[in-house]
């Protein structure tokens, strides 16, 4: 098993306000990484450096061998990394099928854009019956799937989910979890950044546990569930 | 590149312009004017602002390089002989007022006390001209007023000031009278004029005078300075059903006016605008120029001569026409506009009352100006003394020219009236 | 993440102003002995160029602080603030044309107008933000020029003159150029001690705390409607009597010079230059600008290139130093946070 | 009332309606998708005016042939205006790309006046009349309606159709959404700033071919363009264009009813009453 995503002893943070103090993950191809930890803990901000939409101070980022960490992020999605942001961040204005085709920007992606389009849509039937839909207008759930399924249109090599089933309804965020599942099954390497906690490490292979800027915990996932700490902290127990 | 180096490189840019800026301003600001030593000589500065830029730049530059042309003329023979023999040698400086009033006082304050300079020549347009005057009659200065033609600026009391335009009041008195010369059954007249200081002044004479001369003012109405399209507003002139228009403004609203006049066929026979015909340029809206008359303070064609002087008893300074106009086209390679000749004919004025007193003393220049009735290649020149109008041009008469297309179907500027100044006849438009 | 960072330092300095407020009161008196000081030297030396040079330096410094108070304190652009500079001086010119009325009085009168004028239309206006306003009050200044332009009273088009007589009652034009000079050295140091005033005041932290986050404001007990137009109403009163007198001295007014929006721009570019929502800023942005554009404009090097190379120049500084000379100093050299406000 | 000269102005109105309609439309575009208002705007009308007007004098082309061109050129000068004076202050407030943008129009203004002079020029382009009583229709209007409606579709179809104008809808949607796309945002801002002057460069070169013009003569299309633009809505083209449209018939109309001196009173007095009202522009679109 190779390392598709490797951050090391990143530092980062807004302006003059350092939020990571030296990260280290490491993201093996094909399987499922989870990142968990408590509100404010810098998940988002890892996410977002590891993406480069916030400069690394310190540290390195490499994405299959190769070194990003001065990359900006267009250049780290072309190269196969994607990310579903926080909040979804859809291009509200633009119709559903807009969205899915900006998704598929990377060349690779554009290449391949109609058949990702079908098993895409074999994934979220609603989005077909929305196709030319304004993005905006959509429910909460299917802006969240708009939101995947868009990552998705990447064809990433590496697809990072930050809080996917924030704001979800419970009934949502089961059926986002069996997403999940499913394209773990097809063996898409993951990262997966979740305050439910109890269901991330449920699906993961891999665990991170993050505090205060730093990575505090790490293991299999089903190791990570057992710990004492973890129990406590994190799954109400 | 890497934003550090493009921010190093650009802040060693702005340090150096400014460590360039200020060096500048640490060297003496204005260079020392070359001694013209010699026993007899003395130098003279004739100071001004131009509008090198900002919208007057094009009538403000003509203005200069007559000014220039008067100044090699001067040099070439040798200086303005003084009454004790002394050769007077002027020079100029000027700078940039950006035109606009902001700067323009605290610039004249600058050339009279930091430049010493001797005379004064006004900026160009009527709005600046009265900024500057109110410094030079502070400081006692002798200003000659050029590409200043209001009429009320020249009635708030000026003792030093002297106008060298026809006054803004009879810049279209002549082309009523005109058209009651052309063909006394067109009676009805629309005044249209930009509204700014200087077109509306000339408009509301215009006004007036077409009323007492019997004519029926159909519409008199003044558009934005900004107006660039004139196709609704014609619409209206032509519902007015006017036999003749008058009015317009400057130059560019000028020339869209008579673009589109042509373009829309009015139906009128007889078109005379300001400031706009008169520039060679206009002809470059080709068919539609044909026919529109100008009131012009000056045209190479003019008729003044010695003869001409000595016919009206005046006397005869300067330059002839022919000469002006060719030397003009061999420094400039291009006709002069009446900008052109106004400048030359400031400094003309000034050389004459210099000799005239024999003195540079301003009180004494003044006198020679108050007392001077004289034709010259501009035209005749004298000045009001009338207390409440002092400075004022009196004599000094508009011609009006008309672009008439040649038998090669070439345009020609030909002036038309006055009747004794005329090169052609007046067409009326078909 | 750079407006992050500029926000924060903004946010900082206003916490270390307000801890060390006892300690800047030297800072005013300098900054007031300062003006003071240059405004004495052409009335020692008698000289009428410099007199006439510091006039355009104080009317910058005039017209550039008092557009600071709306735009620099309170975070609205005000694109237009020249109208306020055009409509005092079109009332004092008619109050002085035509009812014989002294400078001062018909400045004072004017001033007020403004100020008024900006009472009434702020309320409705200052509910726009950001490029909205900055529009709204560019329409504005262009309604009311060519209301101007058409309005008989005013004179219409072709403006309002004063006989060389008016200038008799203040002791012929030499005196009234002096006096107009004392006006401008006065207004000057009024619109300096209103600028520091302000933003020393818990008025004035209530006016950037709008301009940080004007919803977070409003939590904090802050009426922003009423802080805003009272910043702009106040802001609007330094313009007219600079207009008032500016036009006094010229003898003459016209729209166009009068509601110039190219001057108004200019305005906004000495406060960028000398640093944004400083009291000291607008002062030096003011100075440097005038200074540079008549250094500019009467060298003969530079003759006609003069607004080419001014371009140039003002790019550099907002590309590179966009906080402003004295905004730059604060940042480079944190002790001189507790001096120059 | 004359009726027909209302309808002949009603028309002619209507007509250069259109020409204001594509300056604006560079104008809201470039606000649109970065937030900029862009103050060279007049001055880059002026520069697609002397565009046209020194191919066509110089190089001897047909005006019209010279109108492709300088949408080229327009597209290019916006780009490098773009990387030399936005880029950097981008994401800082909005006085700072105000002062960048002003500061360009300076830089223009300045050459220009140095290089051109403001003596006015002119293009005799004539094609002829459509006339009927005191209603006209110029061969050149009609010729400039026509292609200002081919640029407005055009631009349309770039937007809608085109997956570079996705993307452009895409970043002035969400910048850092279309970042993590793998979109070029740099590249797309630069191309849309490259579009907004193209624009405005394309209405400067039509207007060359109606009326005289100066290097200064953008001054008034800026001023126009503003207002356009918010009785369209800031940051919507094709309300730019219905705004343009509505502005020009209204100018026309006004003409006829009232001194023409008090035209601009109005037009300023509804920009103003329609940014209290509806700041989002008469239709209403975004916010």
């Amino acid at each position: 098993m190779s390392t598709l995503l490797e951050i090391e002893n990143v530092q980062s943070g807004y302006g003059e306000v350092q939020i990571l103090w030296g990260v280290t993950l490491k993201m093996e191809q094909g399987r499922l990484t989870c990142l968990v930890g408590a509100n404010g803990a810098g998940k988002t901000t890892l996410l977002r450096t590891v993406m480069g939409l916030l400069p690394a101070k310190q540290g390195a980022v490499r994405f299959d061998g190769q070194n990003v960490t001065k990359t900006s992020p267009h250049e780290r999605a072309r190269a196969g990394m994607a990310m579903v942001p926080e909040g979804r961040q859809l291009f509200t204005d633009l119709s559903v099928l807009e969205n899915l085709e900006m998704g598929a920007t990377p060349n690779h992606a554009r290449a391949a854009m109609k058949q990702n389009l079908e098993w895409t849509f074999e994934l979220f039937p609603r989005l077909k019956e929305r196709t030319n839909q304004i993005a905006g207008t959509l429910s909460g759930g299917e802006q969240q799937m708009l939101a995947i399924a868009r990552g998705l249109m990447a064809q990433p090599r590496v697809l990072m989910f930050d809080e996917p089933s924030l704001g979800l309804s419970p009934l949502f965020t089961l059926n986002l979890f069996q997403i999940i599942r499913k394209l773990k099954e097809r063996g898409l390497t993951m990262l997966l950044v979740e305050q439910n906690v109890q269901m991330a490490l449920a699906i993961s292979d891999y665990a991170y546990v993050m505090n205060h800027g730093k990575i505090e915990i790490e293991g299999e996932a089903r190791k990570v569930r057992e710990l004492e700490s973890v129990r406590k902290a994190y799954l109400g127990a | 590149m890497s934003h550090k180096h493009f921010r190093m490189i650009g802040l060693g840019v702005l340090w150096s312009l400014l460590i360039i800026l200020v060096a500048a301003c640490a060297a003496p600001a204005s260079a020392p004017q070359p001694a013209q030593s010699g026993a007899s000589t003395k130098p003279i500065v004739i100071g001004f602002t131009a509008s090198q830029t900002g919208k007057l730049n094009v009538e403000s530059k003509k203005q200069i390089q007559g000014m220039q042309l008067w100044l090699d003329d001067v040099k070439k023979a040798g200086g303005i002989k003084l009454a004790d023999g002394t050769m007077v040698m002027p020079d100029i400086k000027f700078y940039d007022d950006e035109s606009t009033t902001e700067r323009v006082q605290a610039l004249y304050t600058k050339l009279i006390n930091e430049d010493n300079v001797d005379f004064l020549i006004s900026p160009y347009s009527s709005g600046l001209a009265k900024a500057a005057a109110v410094v030079s009659e502070q400081n006692g200065k002798v200003m000659l007023t050029t590409g200043a033609a209001d009429d009320a600026t020249m009635e708030q009391g000026f003792k030093s000031t002297y106008q060298l335009y026809t006054p803004a009041s009879r810049y279209l008195a002549g082309a009523v009278d005109l058209l009651g010369q052309m063909d006394p059954a067109l009676k009805k007249i629309a005044i249209v004029h930009e509204k700014d200081s200087f077109s509306t002044s000339v408009a509301n004479a215009a006004n007036e005078y077409a009323k007492s001369k019997g004519y029926d003012v159909v519409l008199f109405e003044g558009y934005d300075t900004g107006t660039t399209d004139f196709s609704p507003f014609i619409n209206k002139i032509t519902a007015a059903s006017p036999d003749a228009i008058m009015g317009g403004g400057h130059f560019q609203d000028g020339t869209t006016l008579a673009k589109q006049l042509y373009e829309k066929q009015v139906p009128v026979k007889f078109v005379a605008l300001l400031v706009a015909p008169p520039e060679p340029k206009f002809v470059e809206i080709g068919d539609a120029a044909n026919g529109i008359i100008g009131p012009s303070q000056w045209e190479p064609l003019v008729k003044y001569s010695p003869e001409s002087a000595s016919a009206a008893n005046l006397p005869w300074y300067g330059p002839t026409v022919a000469n002006f106009v060719s030397a003009y086209k061999a420094k400039y390679n291009e006709d002069p506009s009446y900008h052109a000749a106004g400048g030359y004919a400031a400094g003309l004025l000034l050389q004459k009352a210099i000799e005239d007193s024999g003195s540079l003393d301003a009180a004494k220049v003044q006198a020679a100006l108050d007392k001077m009735d004289l034709l010259t290649f501009y035209g005749h020149v004298k000045f009001s003394t009338d207390a409440k109008t002092h400075g004022k041009q009196d004599a000094h008469s508009m011609v009006y020219m008309q672009w008439q297309k040649g038998a090669d179907g070439k345009f020609v500027s030909q002036i038309v009236f006055p009747p004794e100044a005329k090169s052609a006849d007046a067409q009326l438009r078909k | 993440m750079k407006t992050t960072a500029t926000e924060s330092r903004a946010v900082v300095g206003t916490r270390f102003g307000e801890r060390i407020r006892l300690n800047l009161q030297p800072f005013y008196w300098l900054m007031l002995a300062l003006i003071l000081l240059a405004a004495f030297i052409p009335i020692v030396t008698g000289s009428s160029n410099l007199r006439e040079q510091l006039f355009l330096v104080l009317m910058a410094v005039i017209l550039a602080s008092s557009v600071n108070i709306i735009m620099g304190y309170t975070g609205y652009v005000s694109f237009g603030h020249i109208v306020f500079f055009g409509i005092g001086g079109y009332i004092a010119f008619f109050l002085m044309l035509n009812y014989q009325v002294h400078l001062v009085p018909a400045a004072l009168v004017a001033g007020i107008a403004a100020s008024g004028l900006a009472l009434l239309i702020g309320i409705p206006v200052l509910r726009l933000r950001g490029a909205y306003f900055a529009l709204a009050t560019i329409g504005i200044n262009e309604a009311v020029r060519s209301f101007v332009n058409n309005f008989e009273p005013f004179g219409g088009s072709v403006g309002m003159f004063f006989n060389v007589q008016v200038f008799e009652a203040y002791g012929g034009s030499r005196n009234a150029l002096w006096l107009a000079y004392y006006g401008i050295v006065a207004v000057a140091l009024l619109t300096v001690t209103a600028s520091y005033l302000i933003k020393r005041s818990k008025f004035g932290l209530g006016l950037m705390a709008i301009r940080e986050d004007q919803d977070a404001a409003q939590v904090l007990g802050i009426n922003p409607t009423r802080y805003k137009v009272a910043a702009y109403t106040i802001s609007a009163l330094f313009p007219a009597l600079a207009g008032a007198i500016f036009f006094f001295k010229n003898g003459i007014i016209e729209p166009a010079p009068a509601f110039n929006l190219t001057a108004s721009i200019v305005s906004l570019v000495a406060v960028m230059l000398g640093g944004f929502g400083t009291v000291a800023g607008p002062i030096i942005g003011g100075v440097v600008y005038d200074r540079l554009r008549e250094f500019l404009l009467t060298s003969s090097i530079f003759s006609s290139l003069h607004v080419a190379i001014a371009g140039v120049l003002l790019l550099l500084i907002v590309l590179f130093v966009p906080a402003g000379l004295i905004g730059e100093l604060r940042r480079r050299i944190p002790i001189l946070r507790r001096f120059i406000e | 009332m004359n009726l027909e000269a209302l309808l002949a102005s009603g028309i002619d109105g209507l007509m250069l309606g259109f020409v204001y309609g594509i300056a604006a439309m560079g104008l809201t575009l470039i606000f649109g998708v970065m937030r900029v208002i862009n103050l060279a705007h007049g001055p880059i009308i002026a520069l697609g005016m002397f565009s046209v007007y020194l191919l066509t004098n110089q190089l001897g082309l047909n005006p019209y042939l010279a109108i492709p061109i300088t949408v080229l050129l327009g597209l290019a000068f916006g780009m490098v205006m773009y990387f030399v004076a936005v880029n950097r202050v981008i994401n800082e407030p909005e006085l700072t790309t105000l002062l960048a943008t002003f500061a360009v129009s300076l830089i223009i203004i300045g050459l220009g006046t140095v290089a051109f002079t403001t003596t006015p020029r002119a293009l005799d382009v004539n094609l002829g009349a459509l006339r009927s009583g005191q209603i006209t229709v110029l061969g050149t209007k009609a010729v400039a309606v026509l292609i200002a409606i081919l640029v407005a579709a055009g631009l349309y179809a770039l937007l809608y159709r085109t997956r570079v104008g996705k993307s452009i809808r895409a970043v002035a949607n969400n910048r850092s959404a279309a970042e993590i796309m793998g979109i070029n945002t740099r590249g797309i801002l630069a191309f849309s700033f490259g579009l907004g002057t193209a624009l405005a460069a394309t209405a400067g070169g039509l207007i060359a071919t109606l009326f005289a013009f100066t290097i200064l003569s953008g001054g008034t299309f800026e001023l126009k363009s503003f207002v356009i633009v918010v009785l369209g809505g800031l940051g919507n083209p094709t309300g730019a264009l219905v705004g343009g449209i509505l502005l020009g018939l209204l100018e026309g109309v006004f003409t006829i009813f009232i001194p023409v001196g008090w035209v601009p009173v109005i037009e300023y007095v509804i920009f103003v009453l329609i940014l209290l009202v509806r700041p989002n522009g008469l239709f209403g679109a975004r916010t």
